[in-house]
């Protein structure tokens, strides 16, 4: 049952997603699907952050009455790692921003040549 | 001391704030900006003037409270103190640079400036690896925002690129990070270097997930179009914070994080730097855009900075010297460099001859050039010449190879971009305009790179030593370039007079007579420049600046003065060159050459310096480890000032076409300057205690070639100039050659002929100067006849040439005499006859001179051309004067010379009794061979008088045309093409072959550039492309093998 | 064809470097490191009952500085970027006829999104959420109202005020943090409270809720950006 | 133990799902798809993030991830479609 657990599992699926996403920027010309490409790249790249603060069996790092609390509202061996959640949540936001520039981008040189083919903006070359 | 933390919480405080201002109030969300950046320059500028005196030690700072690891901390070493201070001064002027643009983009352009110099810092200073993410995002979306302060497609289209390849990089670095995280438990970076990630599983993986993102910001060839693009479409206001800010940020970013990887790391980033500095100067080469010359030429800098960020574990304690050295300047200079393609506007390099419409910014790109390329007085100058003397102390002579050849290449483009700034045609219509708060910015930087290297000079205990009051005197008389010709000749005089007043006394004889080659041959030739009207710009700066050079040569007490004399020489002869009307291709290749021999020497003298404690300019005696590369590198360097064969295609196009008081300057007296080498090399190897007779043999050769080659070239010249300038190759073929012997009698001949090769070469060269600026024409078949109208310049020509010529009585006689002694006592014969058959092809040249130029028939046009102006006359006839000292009493300077020659030949065959001197072979009397040719030639003149005292004067004119109309006027000189036939036979020895050979090599790098840079194809994707595929090469080179 | 064969080859490389990392990985049965303090000290240092939050607002709040300026950022380069003319911004949008469903339902929802918004972010060191989810909530209730009336008049200056006055106060707070506390952005400049009520944790929950307020405004601004950029023509 | 397995199943089907609906949103042609594609594996994700323990990122995933970020793109979907009309 070695391969069968959660963080294992969702590793695979966030590397997966994040070759799917090498995959689209790397073949598509649309520049919008390239777009979109990035964000299940950083789809996949959040989930791996958050499965790596896995651990098995434990509950989310939130003192509540559902943990049982040590001396000093200690959880030690009760919740997950708080730290990878921490990340990502700053993962997210930064990956909105980004996202959010690129599409302003992409109407910008949508507006000036009327096409989203990126074989089209190469004014700048050699 | 104000706590560093004040600076992002001011940074981002009024960032937040001005949103409140809404649209009005630009102006004053701009004004609190720069008070902001000022305040943030100033805590930096604090904490470094701290480290500067040693008051403040590192101190951390830590967020929240909390100690690392469990909360974020920054550090304030001297490192950051420094970094963070030039970033925040340079966005301080950049701000006030880009005010006006900020300000039509509205408020927001402002608070996105703060925030990115604000991210800048905290990369800097964090020690915290998710932070680090963080802030590197913050100054990646800024960066992508303010490229579009330019308008048009082309910068939106660089920002997309942008952040398209920022994006890919910075996924990979957070995929790094977490697992870093996942294995070592923190975030931060000193304590994930003491836990020994590199050898946990998957350790490699990670680390190389990070390396390869701090790697790729740094925009490594050629996985960089991005970058290319960014410096080319933005704003060039904004490219320049880029270069300077992104460029400081992430190699001190790759540098923490270097610690985390195991110790090959720093060998694979040398190698990427390597790469990326000779792949990007090598695209430079083709470039036609001023904006994208300045991109190849940025990325290129940082691939040097990459390279001495893996080389420093060979650096020790000069680590910081060299790799902020270079830093600096590249910041400086680029940045300023940048700002001046903003204000010029002219976009390809060709049209900048419109920036001679400021003369003021055409100096400030001067600087900016010989900063980047590496000139003293600037710091990558001395930057650079430690790193290579450390280099070559660990043996790494292959990396000083490519240090040589990136450095060559850039300057290749450079020289050739200031070139036609200088020189070439300036008939655009677009003009621009010069705006206070664009010129101050450039103006500070310029002056900051001048005290800077200042500074660094002072800080190594060679470098502490050059005397800078020469440059000094040079930058008095840039700043008095407004005042009339003879006050700045007068100036210009008295300085070289009171600078060799208060010089020679120290020197030993050796150097006196260089010194006075130098200092007092300057003199005389400048006296030739009261002749010319007004104000002559920029003519003495860089005059001077050459003999600031000469001089410093002769006063080196180490190898490190001695290259930066030689530097500023170069630097001084090349401007003076570029001064001709035509000398623009000739300046650069002259430019070219001096830079190639300028580096050679670099290397020999690293070689020299290998584990050397102080490196006094004795070293080169005897040089213990390889002798033959080290002593051969020297002279080759050495060899291309004296234009020896192979090496010489640059001389006569230089000399040729320099102004007519420029060409003695550049001919008689600084090729002397190679000789000088020459000599000190050959010292050197005297004294070496490995058998170098090889080497000296081969220098023989190629001495009795360059004789050869020097004097059929000038055979067919129809130049006046190229003609002596050919003439130059030839004369000091016979000096190599004559010092290459190694004897006594060699070397007595080799001074001999340098100092009457300095006498007469200055007196045909500014005779033959002096008669082109009254006829107005190089060519001599459209002179003839001017004896009647210029007799004193007929009389200097005439004295010239026998000297030269070496006919008795003249002193040529006296170095032919000492040379055939010298060559049979040696038994060179072979060289030798090579030698003497070319003693007589200067004949046929030198003939010339008086038939074509003198005799003849006056042309119609030059009927009242009048003689040679007064000003060249005196110096003329005062080296007259001491060629016929020298004539009749050799033994005044001969007998010295021996005494001099003894200390490393002893053995002294010359015998002086009065006027006699005797060898082995025979003996011969100076005085007693003028006394008696003057009493032929003046009883067999006193003759002819009388017997032709009736004869009929024959006009010009009683000749009878027959009514042709010859098409080309040239034929019409009866001296046109003279040795037309001649040529037919001999051509293939003009060695034609080596100006082929230079030429395929310059055609083959112009090749490979427009071949490889075919790859940046201006699509975004195949830049991603390049991206990905750098990874993955990348990955299977480092640790492919190893998992 | 080649162009695809090189980009298989490139991702089966990264499928190769993903699955040593794969390989070499074990999951967590403990933690250890700093989380292991997290877990163990933090609500005692902290005194929020959300450890996420604790680290994010006071442990690593230096980050989420760096995080909201990057939304800020973003906002203000998409506002300069799609600026539109003066003509353009004046136009009406003829939209195909909104329907009275989701008008009279934003009306009502939009209010109690907003008021939802505010208890998360309130609450964001007792339960899951917090500034970014509070400040996301009230951004798509702005979303909605947008949507429901595309030619809504959105008073932009208190958008901006919201935005420059919550993170002026981020930013002072920091510094009380180094004037009274640790260091900058300590949340310990207030007491800490009762552990698990509303008003403790320092100065936890007044941070996040200026950082909610921020977000929400700064998303606000982005979206609003958007929709006015539909007019642009 | 039980819901462990349970998570494990809803995650491999989840995560099938996903592969499943990247892939589409790379190479289906019509835009809008793609990017309802796209949201959807980021809905996906944060249910993901809640099995493993994560409700904070599942509700900022949720919110801002697969919430406005589809928002944008649509509108600039509509506005290159207005441009095409």
């Amino acid at each position: 049952m070695e391969f069968f657990e959660l963080g294992k599992i969702s590793l695979l699926i966030g590397f997966g997603l994040i070759v799917l996403g090498f995959w689209g920027i790397l073949s598509q010309k649309n520049i919008i699907k390239i777009i979109l490409s990035f964000t299940i790249m950083e789809t996949g790249v959040n989930i791996l952050i958050v499965s790596l603060g896995y651990v098995k069996g434990k509950t989310a790092p939130i003192i509540d009455s559902a943990v049982e609390q040590g001396a000093n509202h200690s959880v030690l061996g009760q919740v997950v790692d708080p730290v990878p959640q921490a990340l990502v949540l700053t993962a997210i936001v930064i990956g909105f921003g980004t996202t959010a520039l690129l599409l302003a981008y992409a109407m910008k040189l949508f507006k000036a040549k009327r096409t989203l083919q990126i074989n089209n903006f190469n004014d700048l070359k050699w | 001391m104000v706590d560093p933390i004040y600076i992002i919480a001011a940074a981002l405080g009024v960032g937040f704030a001005i949103g409140i201002l809404g649209n009005i109030g630009r102006n004053f969300a701009g004004g609190l900006t720069l008070a902001t950046i000022a305040f943030m320059s100033f805590v930096s500028a604090q904490w470094f003037a701290g480290f500067y005196f040693g008051n403040v030690s590192s101190s951390y700072i830590f967020t929240a409270g909390f100690q690392p690891p469990l909360s974020i901390n920054l550090l304030m070493g001297a490192e950051e103190a420094f970094l963070t201070f030039i970033v925040n001064l340079l966005g301080l002027l950049g701000g006030i640079y880009l005010f006006v643009n900020f300000k039509r983009k509205g408020r927001n352009a402002f608070v996105i400036y703060l925030v990115l110099l604000m991210g800048f810092n905290v990369v800097i200073m964090t020690r915290d690896i998710f932070n680090l993410f963080v802030f590197l995002e913050i100054t990646s979306i800024a960066t992508a925002g303010l490229i579009l302060i330019e308008k048009g497609n082309r910068a939106v289209g660089a920002g997309f690129k942008y952040l398209l390849a920022t994006s890919i990089i910075s996924s990979m670095l957070l995929i790094g990070i977490i697992f870093a995280y996942f294995y070592t438990g923190t975030l931060n970076i000193d304590m994930i270097i003491e836990s020994n990630l590199r050898y946990m599983v998957g350790g490699p993986i990670i680390i190389f997930l990070i390396l390869i993102s701090a790697i790729l910001e740094l925009k490594p060839f050629p996985a960089n179009g991005w970058g290319l693009d960014v410096y080319e479409g933005a704003h060039q206001g904004f490219s320049a914070i880029v270069s300077a800010g992104t460029a400081t940020a992430s190699l001190y970013m790759l540098y923490k994080l270097l610690p985390i990887a195991s110790p090959e790391w720093s060998y694979y980033i040398a190698l990427l730097g390597a790469v990326t500095f000779i792949g990007a100067n090598l695209l430079g080469v083709k470039q036609r855009f001023a904006r994208r010359v300045l991109a190849y030429s940025s990325v290129g800098q940082l691939g040097l900075l990459m390279l001495i960020l893996g080389l420093r574990g060979f650096l020790g304690p000069n680590v910081n010297y060299v790799f902020f050295g270079i830093l600096i300047t590249n910041i400086l200079a680029k940045t300023g460099f940048f700002w001046l393609v903003g204000i010029v506007k002219a976009n390809e390099i060709k049209e900048w001859a419109i920036i001679r419409r400021k003369p003021f910014l055409l100096f400030l790109m001067g600087v900016f050039i010989f900063a980047l390329v590496g000139f003293p007085p600037f710091p990558s100058f001395f930057s650079k010449w430690t790193f290579v003397m450390d280099l070559a102390n660990h043996g790494l002579f292959g990396w000083i190879s490519v240090i040589i050849i990136g450095s060559f290449l850039e300057a290749v483009y450079l020289m050739r971009w200031f070139g036609y700034a200088v020189k070439s045609e300036d008939d655009y219509k677009f003009d621009f305009k010069i705006q206070i708060h664009k010129i101050t910015p450039i103006i500070i930087l310029t002056a900051l790179l001048f005290v800077i290297g200042y500074f660094t000079a002072q800080f190594t205990e060679t470098g502490a030593m050059i005397n800078f009051i020469p440059l000094l005197f040079v930058a008095v008389l840039y700043f008095a370039d407004a005042l009339p010709i003879w006050v700045k000749n007068t100036i210009a005089i008295l300085g070289m007079g009171i600078y060799f007043y208060f010089t020679y006394p120290q020197l030993d004889n050796l150097r006196l007579i260089f010194e006075v080659i130098f200092i007092i041959g300057g003199i005389l030739t400048l006296i030739a420049g009261y002749n010319y009207k007004g104000k002559r710009q920029g003519f003495y700066p860089v005059a001077l600046l050459m003999f600031a050079g000469l001089a410093a040569i002769i006063e080196a007490q180490t190898t490190l003065e001695f290259f930066y004399g030689w530097e500023l020489m170069t630097a001084g002869s090349y401007f003076l060159i570029i001064r001709g009307k035509k000398s623009m291709p000739h300046a650069l290749s002259y430019m070219l050459f001096s830079l190639g021999g300028a580096y050679a020497l670099l290397m020999a003298f690293s070689i020299a310096n290998i584990g050397v404690v102080f490196p006094s300019l004795d070293i080169l005696n005897n040089i213990a480890n390889y002798p033959v590369w080290a002593y051969g590198l020297l002279l080759a360097g050495f060899l291309t000032k004296t234009a020896s064969v192979g090496l010489h295609i640059w001389l006569p196009g230089a000399h040729g076409e320099a102004e007519s008081d420029v060409s003695p300057m550049v001919s008689a007296i600084l090729l002397k300057a190679g000789v000088f080498g020459v000599l000190l090399t050959l010292i050197g190897m005297g004294q070496s205690t490995y058998d170098l007779g090889t080497l000296a043999y081969i220098l023989g050769w190629v001495g009795a070639i360059t004789v050869f080659v020097g004097n059929l070239g000038a055979v067919f010249q129809e130049d006046a100039k190229r003609l002596l300038a050919y003439s130059s190759i030839g004369q000091l073929g016979y000096i190599v050659f004559a010092f290459a012997i190694m004897t006594h009698l060699g070397w007595l001949t080799g001074f001999t002929y340098t100092i009457n090769h300095f006498m007469y070469k200055a007196v045909l060269f500014l005779t033959i100067g002096a008669v082109v600026l009254r006829v107005g024409t190089h060519n001599m078949y459209e002179m003839g006849g001017l004896i009647k109208r210029m007799p004193l310049a007929f009389i200097a020509v005439l004295i010239g040439i026998i000297a030269l010529s070496g006919v008795p009585p003249l002193s040529g006689f006296t170095g032919k005499w000492l040379f055939y002694n010298a060559v049979i006592e040696k038994g060179w014969y072979f060289q030798g006859v090579l030698v003497f058959f070319s003693g007589g092809l200067a004949f046929l040249y030198l003939y010339r001179l008086i038939q074509t130029v003198f005799l003849g028939q006056l042309k119609d046009n030059l009927r009242n051309v009048k003689e040679i102006s007064f000003w060249f006359l005196i110096p003329i006839y005062v080296l007259i004067i001491g060629l016929m000292v020298f004539a009749a009493m050799p033994q005044l300077v001969l007998q010295p010379l021996g005494t001099l020659i003894a200390n490393y030949f002893p053995n002294n065959q010359l015998v002086w009794e009065g006027s006699y001197a005797y060898t082995a072979i025979g003996h011969w009397t100076g005085t007693g061979v003028m006394i008696s040719i003057m009493v032929m030639f003046l009883g067999t003149l006193l003759l002819v008088k009388l017997s032709t005292r009736k004869a009929h004067k024959l006009k010009q004119f009683d000749i009878v045309f027959s009514g042709e109309r010859p098409h080309r006027p040239e034929t019409t000189h009866v001296a046109h093409n003279m040795y037309a036939g001649f040529y037919k036979a001999v051509w293939p020895f003009t060695l034609p072959a080596v100006e082929t050979f230079w030429n395929w090599i310059s055609d083959f790098i112009h090749e490979t550039a427009g071949f490889v840079r075919r790859i940046y194809s201006g699509n975004g994707q195949a830049y991603m492309l390049h991206i990905v595929l750098f990874i993955i090469i990348m990955f299977f080179i480092t640790i492919g093998g190893t998992i | 064809m080649l162009r695809n064969l090189l980009i298989s080859l490139l991702l089966l490389s990264f499928v190769y470097i993903f699955y040593n990392l794969y390989v070499g990985f074990t999951p967590k049965t403990e933690l250890d490191g700093i989380a292991a303090h997290y877990a163990d000290k933090g609500a005692a240092e902290i005194g929020a009952a959300n450890l996420v939050t604790a680290v994010v607002v006071t442990y690593r709040g230096f980050d989420t500085l760096g995080e909201v300026t990057i939304l800020f950022l973003t906002a203000s380069i998409i506002g300069f970027f799609l600026k539109l003319t003066e003509a353009d911004e004046n136009k009406v949008i003829i939209h195909r006829g909104t329907s009275e469903l989701l008008v009279t339902s934003s009306n009502l929802l939009v209010p109690i999104i907003i008021l939802f918004g505010i208890y998360v972010f309130m609450n964001g060191h007792l339960t899951p959420g917090g500034g970014f989810q509070g400040g996301a909530i009230i951004a798509s209730a702005v979303a909605l109202a947008i949507l429901a009336n595309p030619n809504m008049h959105i008073n932009h200056q208190i958008i901006l005020w919201v935005e420059s006055i919550s993170g002026v106060v981020f930013v002072l707070i920091g510094v009380l943090g180094i004037l009274l506390a640790g260091g900058f952005l300590d949340n310990r400049v207030l007491p800490q409270g009762q552990f698990g009520t509303l008003l403790s944790a320092g100065a936890i929950p007044i941070i996040y809720s200026f950082i909610g307020l921020k977000v929400g405004a700064e998303i606000s601004n982005i979206l609003e950006k958007y929709q006015k950029s539909q007019k642009e023509s | 133990m039980n819901n462990e397995i349970i998570y494990i199943l809803i995650a491999s089907f989840i995560g099938l799902l996903s592969f499943v609906l990247a892939a589409l949103a790379i190479q289906s042609k019509k835009l809008s798809v793609a990017v309802i594609a796209t949201g959807v594996v980021s809905l996906f994700s944060s249910i993901l993030f809640l099995l493993m323990a994560a409700p904070d990122v599942a509700m900022t995933e949720a919110s801002i991830g697969s919430g406005l970020t589809t928002l944008i793109y649509f509108y600039v979907l509509n506005k290159i479609k207005k441009y095409h009309a």
